[in-house]
């Protein structure tokens, strides 16, 4: 399941549906609405787009740690301290591909996915740099030569 | 035709979004975002440079494909686009 | 909670109950019983030492990934294939700390925790070797030095 | 005195755990486990090497502290003690 949306997720739900047969450890990971002196946080996706892009990635990540199963669940909308923002669940035979696969997929989506982040305090607002942010063309170079038309 | 244009986030704020535009034949994908930008000064600061290219870190999409800044001036807007407009992401 | 015990636990409230204010991520490792051909997994472990090795581990990770919360929880008795064996739950402020010290927790209970599993099968049942019991010297050269009488 | 020796995993299932014990005065670690674990053959080899030392794999600890083979038989058991003997560990 890879889905963009404005509600929480059973993490617990999740996890149960991840396991296979064959499944020998889970790994999630919880992104969360930390505590820097904000008072809410608003989050904007390009949905299509990022559903796409995550997409991708979870194919990647399932071909190259050989995950079972993987689900990406990004929350949009108003979010307060505490509230889950992102949700990555993935399921492998052995917990080496477990850590590696979902460790992947938060790097990537950190780098490729539309969707961004305005912190809301008191005296209005700031929108989140990302980390890949700078400009340093290393953004530019990967999501150009992956989705460019000349592909 | 029509197209859509859809900026996000500070862009967004700056110049709304989801904005239907019937640009004339030829028209190309620099062009377009150039004469919508231009509603807002500050918007248009926002996106591009005192030369009229696209800043660094702003991502340009066309039907959900990442165009390169260099292409934008020959890439010619057909029927149906949908252009997106954006600064870095900060997903996750 | 740093526990040993033969009831499952619900992940999705160690979550919420691993979140402190400055938690920007929760990292959970969910160990579970593999399908390699066994029917079920029986579980032992000299109870009071494995707690006290896992409160220890738990403390060192802790300090050195700056983790905000942990929880460890290993079941023992009977288990069948698909449930849960070991379950991990780390905050920290920020990912890095939280994949570094959840993976330490897992590996350093491999190395040094009194438990052992059992995988029952049709034709009876096979002691699991563990990852580091093969008498090579590592286990015994640092448990050794960490709970000798002369430290 | 009375101690009390447990036994896990395969050598549990060879020799029992939780045994008490009343070791004459003087008895040490290796000379305690040696003789509860002569109750069966298949036991004794389990932990026991042909020249009665602890197999290079086996753990002993007492009360809770990993007591290095070389030391087992310099250690004398006093009242109350829990000698622990066990495999290498599987857990996780």
């Amino acid at each position: 399941m890879i889905r963009i949306q404005t509600n929480d997720v059973d993490i617990g739900a999740l996890i149960a549906a991840a396991k296979e047969p064959g499944t020998g450890a889970v790994v999630v990971f919880d992104g969360v609405v930390r505590d820097d002196g904000i008072t809410e946080m608003e989050l904007e996706a390009y949905a299509d787009v990022a559903v796409a892009e995550m997409e991708k990635i979870a194919q990647e990540a399932a071909s190259q740690f050989r995950l079972q199963h993987v689900d990406i669940v990004h929350r949009i909308g108003r979010l307060r301290v505490g509230e889950n923002i992102l949700i990555i669940v993935v399921s492998a035979g052995h917990r080496p591909e477990a850590y590696a696969g979902s460790r992947y997929i938060i790097e990537e989506i950190k780098k490729s996915v539309p969707i961004w982040k305005k912190e809301l305090t008191k005296d209005g607002g700031r929108w989140v740099v990302g980390e890949h942010g700078h400009g340093t063309g290393t953004l530019t170079g990967r999501a150009g030569s992956r989705t460019s038309p000349e592909k | 035709m029509t197209v859509k244009v859809r900026f996000f986030a500070r862009f967004r704020e700056l110049l709304g979004t989801d904005i239907p535009a019937e640009p004339e034949e030829g028209a190309t994908l620099l062009s377009l975002v150039r004469d919508l930008a231009r509603k807002r000064k500050e918007g248009y600061d926002a996106i591009f440079d005192e030369h009229g290219n696209f800043h660094e870190f702003v991502i340009v999409m066309r039907n959900g494909k990442r165009v390169e800044h260099g292409d934008a001036a020959a890439v010619r807007i057909t029927d149906g686009d949908e252009i997106a407009v954006f600064p870095p992401v900060a997903g996750g």
